[in-house]
């Protein structure tokens, strides 16, 4: 564990440093082949397939550092594919991650709105693929059944979606009878379902980290306006309102943190497909993305008129914060299945 | 104060008029094009109501349109916001600062070069705010400097609306930095096609570029063009700045209201409505959006009676944004992942698009412009409440 | 209007001085003889019936000022009973108007949770009804019938409740084959559903006065503290995050004040009954009661520990604020009829 | 740091104990009676706990109980949440504030004196708030001054918890008021049996009467009875107030988190487990709670690893007021007009006593008690995030 957490720590350090050297939002076109280069992607492949065998912890430091830094990467949606590649059995499984880790990108949607259904052949939309155009692959889960999707072959169509995050590029992709035998299947049957409640968990941890390091970053920002900025003759940093209302911002940050490493403290890499894995990576997303969104929306008023505008970063964390609320299944499904959850263990 | 029957006549008769002529499908017209079509729509929507004498019901009697009580003003407004007609963003500085500076500060020379530009929609914008100074008006750095029969404006100038058209600005600019920071500031007015001026247009979050930025190197402006006494400018600025004060949130307060049927719009095409939350919610925001209605009316009318005290206004806005933003929050949340996609913004109509997350973010405008929420409470508790003013100076 | 205007103002200022003199939550043993004696449960009767014919105009004008001074009265229950005696057709109508406006006391519930059922008898239990003990008679709503029962009489069993708001006594009463015959019966069929939708307004209206008068006395005496109390060497009054807070409870009051004011100013006494009037009053309690609890509990955290006990009257309005919540038919209940009455419009 | 095996160890012991030695039935029993019969409860409970060595696992080793590290205290606390016991609030002050200052500033003799009592069950109370204090507690008017071996101690206290049962009291009074308000104050171990003490119980707003005030008029405290040096008392207090800081708030935090099926109890007798709006609302409490439990227990274990900051504690502070009254607030919610009636108040159950309006009442003890939210804002604002500080002095 202690050996673990030096590996963590030096790997926090190290993408620290190239973050603050990119800058904030630093473009995908820049940042990602650095990221590849970096090896970020080999984080959570064990050390078996080559990899730097961080599991989730690592993920999800990455993640936070990343979102600091509102990183147009499509980190997440690869890293959620090469998981998948990682627990699968297929022969190919070593080729393949070497490929997706090293050259070309994989992806997969961050979000359960998916209309494809499966019989020999995949039918309907997957939406909110990021990068989908500059992948060869895309991940796709169906009920008991998770396939490797080439992105470049007849009846896959791709079609960006504007978004008001912009740093995030989505895209829906349509699939038109593309059977199924000619793709890559992971799993299927219960296997499968493993597997996607993993996904789902990796997902979530990384969505909570990246908005406890985004929320963080932002704070940092708005104090160093709040220092700066001067009105009536003194900082704004003076005035005791907007002192309390960054005391609760840091407060609300601090607790989401908090969870988050408490909850990534619970489990091992293994358990992460389990039901109480999963519901600690619910919980730890819903904290995450409504402190998020509670504190970029705080940091626009205190920012006032500079904020508004476009050159400043400000509102770029407000519009990843709206977004990621809705990533995964939603905020308000999360508190549904919290609740729930709960309840079923008390009857 | 008119009687009923003749606010009822009045309102029969504006409601009409706009129901013949505000331009169907505007706001389709307004979404996600560039800004020389906003312009046109704006363009276009002046020459109609000024046509029609209801672009200026605020000016004295004599001139096109005017003499109107503010109760027949109140009753113009809200029949605009209940039509859903396009706000006049583009005219309100000419229409309202502009003139009501001209009639109570400016020269009868003034007054004849001026009025008839106005009224035959030349464009005016405002040069008040300025980079760093945010709410605090009073540390405004652009200066005046006069040389002979001129003054020469260095400096520059921000969140000005459409500068990019203007014709015209009403220019505060600091003549004299010795006394107390209001002291000192020249009210002048200045012809945006005078060399030196450069408009550069602010790029906003939401996409829109509606603000502008003004530079000022070594510009002329004839001693003519000077408004009240030189360093009197606070003074000239502070009687009009509230010219369109009430009638302007009883505007914005009942499209609001108008607007809530896009709610359940929104509501029933995600297939929503039987969420009880999600509806309990949208019945405390229509009666959150119905206080403030009603706050505002009652400020006007108070306006009218003589009744308003300091503070009131203050009242007025801080309600008004929070009721706003809780609003837009509300539709951002019933959107979901949905709207988070298409980031088409619609020009010019203000906040309520249906477009929830760009009407949130547009809730922000009047949250921090037009003094912040914060400045607001600061009013509201030292004038309206009597507590102790922020302190003038203080030691660490 | 403006001689109306002149009345109520007249009734205010003196309504105003009464209960300064009697200072805050000043005890129905003292307060209810004189609130009889200065007529003003004659506030609302028609003048033809010797009453001020102020209506509810004048009924709200008092509840703000019994608000504000925290009344330990049970006027809004006799209020209640009197105005639907004033409905009626009974010919005894006059007679028991000057019985129960100048001697007996009469009650009636203020939240409609009542279990009664209506054959030939009155069966099952009425709740929240002020001050039944000290009453001779009860108001009863049962579907389409309003009948004045006698409290003390076989058959009807009186249950002190204790409530956490101790500005108010509540009773349950209980009936057991409480023979209708031998009670009077105010109104039966359309006029007893008209009646009882009057009444909803008028007691909606009340309500939203109370806590309106009730929000802005306990402001003053917030603020009074605050500019009294010193701490670090200076008055608290003077900490911005505190100014701005009392600020935020300033704009609520104000803009419940003016909702409540403007609806009254929409509609007539004789529009009670009518469904835009009972919207009306929803909106203006459920305004008015949201405001009254987020002032009652931002004032308690104001006021630190003297707050906290309970020699001070503060939580005597943050009690009354909770129990106002769920007078009527409950603050959620109002908010989903205010919501599905706007929606039915559109469809 | 103790190993995995030892902690778990340990944890099964402290529950099997609780779960054989908790008296049964005892929130039921301590509902609406009087105080003896809580004072009772506490005496009992204390001296099982004691008896068994989980009331001392912060004394040094070799006293009963003692020895125990921080990761040990903390999974003893861990379970008394968890087994929903009594807290300890009777002897809170002799066990910790009195204990600690005794073994850290107090002389061998003063230790002699008075550990053993405190071990035997002696009750202490503290004596730092005053009226009109506040949090401001340099600003304290208790005077104490010297006569021969004797000072002499005029003044009030107040918001002293169970005083009226109290042996003894640590009392801050002022030797000294010419310098800064910090100077000046001298730590004093006064026995409350004195003449010219008393004690008046203060009604609480909940109906309960666990604090009291304390009167002063010429009460006698012998020079041997004086901690540490005289005018050094504000270092003593500070040295020790916060010696069970970070433990009270991991336990506290982990009684919500116990606390949470009574919501869900509530939920189901109210009918109401089919309200989306509300289950919602009970999700995000739950993962609010597990929230501040992760940062309580963060904090104590920056404490145990020495890396705790200057603010930390006061974030586990906040947010735990504020967690807290968000869930007592749901469940006055959930409770509706039900939640109104029966106003008994439990003695002694801290929060979580399923009468949510009580509950809700009470939440307001950890916002405004012990450094209120906004003492606290200015210390992670200042200390934290490295905002200016407020100013000294300043001019109107």
């Amino acid at each position: 564990m202690s050996e673990l957490n030096e590996y963590l720590n030096e790997l926090k350090a190290s993408a620290r440093q190239v973050m603050d050297g990119e800058g904030t939002a630093a473009e995908e076109a820049t940042l990602w082949p650095l990221t590849v280069e970096l090896g970020w992607l080999l984080t959570a492949v064990p050390e078996e397939l080559d990899g730097l065998g961080l599991g989730v912890h690592g993920v999800s430091m990455l993640h936070t550092e990343l979102g600091r830094g509102l990183a147009q990467v499509p980190f997440l949606a690869a890293t959620l594919a090469v998981d998948a590649l990682v627990q699968s059995d297929i022969d190919t499984k070593a080729e393949l991650i070497s490929r997706f880790t090293t050259g070309d990108a994989v992806t997969a949607p961050l979000a359960d709105v998916s209309t494809v259904t499966l019989t020999d052949t995949l039918n309907g939309k997957l939406s909110v693929v990021p990068s989908a155009d500059t992948a060869s692959d895309v991940l796709v889960c169906v009920d008991d059944c998770v396939v490797l999707v080439k992105l470049h072959q007849a009846g896959v169509e791709l079609s960006a979606r504007g978004t008001w995050d912009t740093t995030r590029r989505l895209f829906d992709v349509t699939f038109s009878n593309v059977v199924l035998a000619n793709q890559v299947v992971l799993a299927r049957g219960d296997a499968a379902v493993a597997m996607i409640a993993r996904l789902q968990s990796l997902r979530d941890f990384a969505l909570a980290a990246d908005c406890v390091g985004a929320a963080a970053g932002l704070l940092d920002i708005t104090i160093e306006h709040l220092n700066t900025r001067e009105q009536f003759g003194r900082p704004l940093a003076l005035f005791q309102a907007l002192k309390h209302r960054c005391a609760d911002m840091k407060t609300l940050i601090d607790a989401a943190e908090a969870l988050l490493a408490d909850s990534l403290s619970r489990i091992t890499d293994e358990q992460l497909a389990e039901i109480d894995s999963q519901l600690l990576a619910k919980k730890a997303k819903l904290v995450a993305c409504s402190m998020f969104a509670d504190v970029s929306e705080e940091a626009l008023q205190l920012h006032g008129g500079i904020g508004m505008a476009s050159e400043h970063p400000c509102h770029l964390f407000l519009k990843r914060s709206m977004l990621n609320e809705h990533l995964g299944s939603g905020n308000g499904n999360y508190e549904l299945d919290i609740a729930d959850h709960f309840l079923a263990q008390l009857a | 104060m008119m009687s009923e029957s003749d606010t009822q006549t009045l309102r029969q008769e504006v409601r009409t008029w706009l129901q013949d002529n505000v331009p169907s499908g505007w706001r389709d017209a307004m979404t996600g094009v560039d800004q020389e079509s906003f312009v046109q729509l704006q363009r276009e929507w002046f020459g109609k109501l000024s046509k029609a004498g209801y672009a200026t019901p605020h000016w004295p009697e004599g001139w096109p349109g005017g003499g109107r009580s503010l109760a027949e003003q109140k009753v113009i407004y809200e029949e605009v916001a209940r039509a859903d007609a396009p706000r006049l963003i583009m005219y309100f500085v000419a229409l309202y600062h502009a003139a009501c500076t001209l009639m109570e500060c400016g020269t009868e020379a003034q007054k004849e070069k001026y009025l008839p530009g106005i009224l035959n929609g030349e464009i005016w914008c405002q040069g008040f705010s300025e980079p760093n100074a945010g709410s605090d008006l009073a540390s405004l750095k652009t200066r005046a400097e006069r040389r002979g029969d001129k003054y020469i404006i260095n400096g520059q100038k921000t969140w000005s609306t459409m500068a990019q058209y203007a014709d015209r600005c009403l220019l505060l600019a600091r003549t004299d930095s010795s006394g107390p920071p209001q002291a000192g500031q020249t009210y002048l007015l200045l012809d945006m096609k005078s060399p030196g001026v450069t408009v550069v247009p602010i790029n906003q979050i939401t996409g829109d570029d509606e603000f502008a930025e003004i530079f000022f190197d070594n510009v002329e402006v004839p001693v003519e063009d000077l408004v009240g006494e030189e360093g009197q400018g606070w003074a000239v600025a502070q009687a009009t700045l509230a010219s369109e004060r009430g009638l302007t949130l009883v505007e914005l307060s009942q499209r609001m209201r108008y607007a809530l049927p896009m709610l359940a719009e929104t509501l029933k095409e995600r297939g929503l409505l039987e969420d009880t939350a999600l509806r309990r919610d949208l019945g405390k925001v229509i009666a959150r959006v119905d206080a403030c209605c009603a706050l505002a009316d009652q400020y006007l009318l108070k306006r009218i009676s003589g009744e308003e005290k300091v503070g009131d206004a203050s009242m007025v806005k801080l309600c008004y944004a929070q009721t706003l933003r809780e609003y837009t929050k509300l539709g951002r949340r019933i959107s979901g992942l949905q709207g988070q996609f298409d980031p088409d913004f619609m020009r010019g109509a203000t906040q309520e698009t249906g477009n929830w997350t760009l009407d949130f973010m547009n809730s922000y405008n009047w949250s921090i412009a037009g003094g912040s929420n914060e400045i607001q409470r600061n009013i509201i508790s030292e004038r309206v409440l009597g507590m102790p003013r922020e302190p003038k100076t203080w030691k660490l």
